[in-house]
């Protein structure tokens, strides 16, 4: 439990040192584990999301499995790929800005931005195909439970799938859209040349964010895609 | 700072990703009963980790954020486990005298 | 005291005060301090509007008949008095105001680690407050600050939505308190402030953030589910359609049990403080105290289904979580038997702020207690949503939280201010307290194992007697909290020069200026003695 | 001078033993309390500051006390645990030769109905000595139906069918309150439990005009609807023959089976496609959700309930004619 901070007066202060630190290495430090922290909170608020889920899943598992044949794995299984690639040029544009390639880190901050965006487009065609199919349960107008694949026992249950599918992928998109924001302004800076090996805290730390929202849909996949596939043919 | 991770690694992983990705997809049109939301969850378990260990640097991380890693997921167990341990139970009625 | 007549007076020392001038410098502001002093200043008009609730409350109970509002109007007066009460004056209190301010300086910080999240927590709270009072303004809640569902859902015809997303918005800014204080523990401590000799109301703030950030967001996103169920009709917590409303409870409890000990453990951590300051003597048991400030922590988490053993929820759930409540009274019990081996042989003196230590221990001993009878299965079936349960949160939350956040205001009011409040008042008003604070809530455990339900406007006639002792208490209770108010704004102009450490105090916080320099400190502290050294402290002055 | 009374009445074993339970935890914090007073007030007069300048010694801890002051207060809780589970768990399952009575709560009233067609609003009758089972059912939000003179409440929780249950043994006129907050006038969803002797009882029965026992209520309901149509009494028709179901478990068409208990029966008449018996197809029948009341619904469970029993001997009983007995749903 010895204290790890060695105090020394650094004669040539980092233009990017803020006053409170003691130096470079407190402020990364404190940077990084205060995104886990925050991540901690994020874990905990998709979690709420997945409980509720879980416990209305395991209330009534044929419902959903049912309900999970309006869902097109082929969306779905393209976003994720989508994603873990724009999680690769992220982790590749930390990498970047660490070792000062200025070229390489703006390349694949504008990839990942690319790939964030494809995974929204994507996500939009996606949600355009349930209004059309009228599986939208908050507009009145746009919901309707029928046809071979809709058993009517279910109406209900699949009401509330519905809703957890757009609650859960509507916050993930949100959590997308300000990750876009937050690697926009990233690219800016970048620009400036702000990053280099002695400071390149923000590109981390909003790499971090960028992984954890990969991972929350990571999880979304199986769970809302694919837990009904092999019943299609019942 | 973190020690600087070859590309390769980074590549390798994404490959790794990419794989597990159509194996959920191929391993879903299978019917396992219920295995099959084990057998995906397990997938996306394993992915999330790799992303962890490797994009995130968990791996070269201090014990501290693994510390805090773990205690987000054990508390969504608590909150599942002792939520579900409701659901799970409210339909045993005991038959007679317990004590 | 002594110490005081070393400052000289010519001239005002530099301070976070004096520093710079003008709203802006202080809307704008970086300084942990003055964002400590923007928060005191906002939950004391929550405090206030809260406490005008509870006289009104109190003042309707005093006949059996509901005579003096409508049904309608007194629903919603209960329900304002709990959501201000608990979101917008509890949950941040004592973090907020006197860990915001202390915390910094009792690990040697120049200030919090992320200074502008820090202000930015402050202005989320203050929109979240908006929210509320806008609905309020608008025609209030009617569905009791639990929001049970399907009322909260479907049947409320008051402004849910509006109060739901203030409160939405104000757990933000707890979980970004939470989160500075965590990175700050972790990775701000002066050199020599090892986890061993850190204060123990830094331990208990640090236990405290963690329940923020693990807590707040389930019931940020519950709240949330509950938004959408009311705004759209989509089935989620409507049993008409296949929703379950008990699993509202579930997550609202997943926070919000916990919540209740994010408003104790700071408080703890307080009178811990205080007890070995005015016994002059290292405290008793320093690890169990801080471990049991960790231990209520993660137990807490475990124990939320205690509030719901008569929902139908399955009765073996009802046993285990029963069994872990039982658990969790442990580590309190282990903190209120330090605090009392603490003074074995100390040297006590009773300035205001060790009178509320005294009280804090006895009420929150009486709280603890309760919550063991609610804990209880069979007997919960008995006591739950009565007054007995009335009477318990408030001894825990009044008598505990309350009182502790204003022994640690008298405690740390010199180096907040720099000035020292009227002792002879000081003393008065805690009297008043702790006579107002029991006569107003003990006859409430007598109402409640007699039967009294909470939430009624009218009630049966033969709980008026004890009823109207309530009402009485009550009134010397809100006259116990004015006083404070009008000497503690007096003695911002008229009150003594405090100087730095008027009560020979340990810590960090102490060995600064009062009112501190903005970054704390001239020089970053070092640390090279052990924790609560009063005894070494002592033999210097004697010396 | 007003009446100030300090202990609630105990109307049955059940709160006699809660109150044994309560004074036994009382007692204890009493102690506790006193202890822990006592000692800081010792402290605080005998430890007090005589002069500024003197500084106590030092004293750490000691592991030994810690331990002592955890396990034992921890020991002292379980037999809190234990005795008060106990009581819940006695509480939990009601006796197979419980009287039933069927309530629903309602903003903000209480309806009661007995087997034998009686129904009353926010009063309960019982006689003393005999297990009363209570059905709870909730038309609109969560209430708490509560008897303080009997130590029990249970909420009534909508969508689904609560039970509690208790034998009062002293005769009188107890409060019965809503306990869980339900809107504006939560606070007048009160009444009154008699408790009365056997005979008082059975006049009591009698004196009340009833348009019928509840199963024949809900033999009416059951033709009025149309249910009589295909749910036939002899054969199987467009719907399964009710007769002699209740209690057994049906094989469903989705696989798996279901017990036939009053919650599927409600089910099965607010949702009739969720749970659909072997052998008949969904979409046949339609969905009576928002068209019945919930006393309604328990009048129509009551009726099937009194087709016969699969598990009692002698079962179908034919008690679609014959009045049920007064006191019992089951025979």
């Amino acid at each position: 439990m010895a204290d790890t901070h060695v105090v020394e007066a650094e004669h040539a202060h980092s233009p990017h040192l803020r006053h409170h630190f003691d130096d470079m290495h407190q402020q990364f430090d404190s940077a990084t584990f205060g995104m886990w922290v925050f991540l901690l909170t994020e874990i905990m608020f998709f979690g709420g999301m997945f409980g509720a889920y879980t416990v209305y899943r395991s209330m009534y598992p044929d419902a959903f499995a049912a309900t999970s044949n309006f869902m097109n794995p082929a969306y779905g299984a393209m976003n994720t790929a989508v994603l873990i690639v724009s999680s690769l040029t992220m982790a590749l544009a930390v990498r970047a800005a660490h070792l000062g390639q200025q070229k390489i880190l703006q390349i694949m901050l504008i990839l990942t931005m690319i790939f964030g965006l494809g995974f929204l487009v994507i996500k939009g065609f996606e949600y355009h195909e349930h209004w059309v199919d009228m599986k939208v349960p908050l507009f009145a107008g746009h919901w309707a439970w029928d046809g071979p694949n809709a058993p009517p026992q279910f109406a209900h249950q699949a009401q509330i799938l519905f809703c957890f599918y757009f609650f859960m992928t509507g916050f993930h998109a949100l959590h997308m859209v300000v990750g876009l924001g937050i690697m926009t302004t990233i690219f800016v800076m970048a620009r400036k040349g702000t990053f280099g090996p002695e400071y390149y805290t923000p590109v981390e730390v909003s790499g971090l964010y960028w992984h954890f929202v990969d991972i929350v849909w990571i999880f979304l996949f199986p769970l809302l895609y694919l837990i009904g596939h092999t019943r299609n043919l019942i | 700072m973190h020690s600087v991770t070859p590309v390769r690694t980074y590549v390798l992983i994404w490959l790794i990703l990419t794989i597990m990705t159509g194996v959920t997809f191929w391993v879903s049109t299978i019917n396992l009963g219920p295995w099959n939301i084990v057998v995906a969850l397990g997938i996306a378990a394993f992915k999330m980790s790799l992303v962890i260990w490797f994009f995130m640097h968990v791996r070269t991380d201090n014990p501290l954020t693994k510390l805090f890693v773990f205690a987000g997921f054990f508390w969504i167990a608590i909150l599942l486990a002792m939520t579900l341990g409701d659901y799970f139970s409210r339909t045993w009625m005991p038959g007679g005298k317990f004590w | 005291m002594s110490t005081a007549l070393q400052e000289p007076e010519v001239k005002e020392t530099p301070n976070y005060l004096n520093a710079e001038y003008g709203w802006k410098s202080w809307l704008f502001t970086k300084d942990h301090k003055r964002i400590a002093v923007l928060y005191l200043i906002s939950i004391s008009i929550m405090f206030a509007l809260g406490g005008v609730f509870a006289m009104l409350i109190r003042l309707e109970m005093l006949t059996p008949a509901g005579d003096l509002f409508n049904s309608d109007t007194y629903n919603k007066i209960f329900t304002m008095h709990g959501v201000v009460m608990v979101f917008f004056f509890l949950i941040p209190s004592i973090p907020a105001t006197l860990g915001n301010f202390i915390l910094p300086m009792a690990i040697g910080a120049k200030d919090l680690a992320f200074p502008r999240i820090n202000l930015l927590s402050w202005y989320i709270y203050v929109v979240g407050a908006l929210f509320a009072l806008a609905a309020i303004v608008m025609g209030g809640v009617d569905t009791g600050w639990t929001f049970y569902t399907p009322f909260s859902t479907t049947y409320s015809n008051t402004f849910v939505i509006t109060a739901a997303v203030g409160v939405f918005i104000s757990g933000f800014s707890s979980i970004t308190t939470g989160l500075n204080f965590i990175v700050t523990v972790h990775k701000m401590r002066a050199p020599g402030m090892t986890w061993g000799r850190l204060p123990l109301f830094v331990w208990a703030n640090y236990a405290t953030s963690l329940i923020q950030v693990l807590g707040t967001p389930v019931v940020a996103i519950t709240l949330a589910l509950v938004g959408l169920e009311r705004g759209f009709h989509i089935g989620i917590f409507d049993p008409a359609i296949g929703g379950d409303p008990i699993l509202f409870q579930h997550m609202f409890w997943f926070y919000s049990h916990p919540a209740v000990y994010i408003m104790i453990l700071p408080g703890m951590g307080v009178i811990s403080e205080l007890v070995t300051c005015f016994s002059r003597k290292g405290v008793f048991g320093y690890s169990f105290i801080a471990g049991s400030s960790l231990g209520i922590a993660i137990i807490g988490f475990l124990v939320w289904g205690h509030h719901m053993f008569v929902t139908g929820m399955s009765m073996y759930a009802g046993l285990y979580f029963s069994l872990l409540t039982m658990l969790v009274a442990v580590p309190s019990a282990i903190k209120v038997f330090n605090w009392t081996a603490t003074m074995f042989r100390g040297s006590i003196s009773y300035e205001t702020p060790m009178l509320y230590a005294f009280g804090f221990i006895g009420l929150f001993t009486i709280g603890g207690l309760t919550g063991l009878f609610l804990g209880t299965l069979g007997l919960d079936v008995h006591l739950t949503d009565t007054y007995f349960v009335v009477a318990h949160f408030h001894y825990v939350m009044v008598g505990g939280m309350v009182v502790a956040y204003l022994g640690g205001l008298h405690f740390w009011w010199p180096k907040i201010t720099g000035k020292m409040y009227p002792e002879g008042w000081g003393k008065f008003s805690a009297l008043l307290v702790f006579a107002g604070f029991n006569l107003t809530f003990f006859p409430q455990f007598i109402t409640g194992y007699l039967g009294q339900p909470r939430r009624y406007h009218a009630y049966a006639p033969e709980f008026q007697v004890l009823n109207v002792m309530s009402t009485a208490g009550a009134s010397v209770l809100g006259l116990g909290f004015v006083i404070p108010l009008v000497y503690l704004l007096w003695s911002l102009k008229y009150g003594k020069p405090a100087g730095n450490n008027p009560w020979g105090a340990k810590g960090l916080e102490w060995e600064t200026t009062s009112p501190p320099p903005t970054f704390n400190f001239e020089e970053t502290p070092v640390v090279t003695e052990e924790v609560y050294a009063y005894a070494k402290h002592g033999e210097v002055e004697v010396g | 001078m007003p009446e100030l009374p300090l202990w609630p009445e105990a109307a049955s074993k059940v709160a006699t033993d809660v109150d044994h339970l309560y004074i036994y935890i009382s007692l204890v914090s009493v102690v506790m309390t006193v202890l822990i007073f006592a000692t800081i007030f010792i402290f605080a007069v005998k430890y007090r500051r005589r002069s500024e300048s003197e500084v106590p010694q030092p004293i750490h801890g000691s592991l030994r006390l810690e331990i002592t002051w955890s396990i034992i207060p921890f020991l002292v809780m379980l037999t809190f645990f234990w005795w008060g589970a106990k009581i819940y768990f006695y509480n939990a399952v009601p006796p197979p030769n419980s009287m039933d009575v069927y309530v629903v709560g309602k903003q903000w009233m209480w309806k009661l109905q007995y087997p034998g067609g009686q129904r009353e609003i926010n009063e309960l009758h019982v006689p003393i000595g005999q297990p009363v089972k209570l059905t709870l059912a909730s038309e609109d939000v969560i209430h708490s139906f509560f008897i303080p003179a009997l130590r029990i409440k249970h909420d009534v929780v909508p969508g689904h069918y609560d039970t509690m249950w208790f034998t009062a043994d002293k005769p009188g006129r107890y409060h019965l309150f809503c306990a869980e907050y339900c809107g504006t006038e939560h606070s007048g969803m009160v009444g009154w439990v008699t408790v009365m002797s056997p005979a008082d009882y059975q006049n009591w029965l009698a004196g009340g005009g009833s348009s019928g026992s509840m199963a024949q209520q809900g033999e009416r309901l059951f033709e009025q609807l149309g249910c009589s149509g295909c749910h036939l009494l002899d054969r199987q028709g467009r719907g399964p023959m009710l007769r002699g179901m209740y209690g057994s478990h049906v094989q469903l068409a989705g696989g798996g089976t279901a017990l036939v208990d009053d919650a599927y029966i409600r089910e099965s008449i607010l949702n009739p496609n969720a749970k659909i018996t072997a052998g008949y197809k969904p979409n046949v029948m339609p969905s009576f959700q928002g068209q019945l009341s919930e006393e309604q619904i328990l009048q129509l469970v009551v009726y099937v309930k009194s087709l016969g029993n699969a598990n009692a001997p002698g079962a179908p009983a034919a008690a679609s004619t014959a009045a049920a007995p007064a006191q019992g749903g089951k025979q």
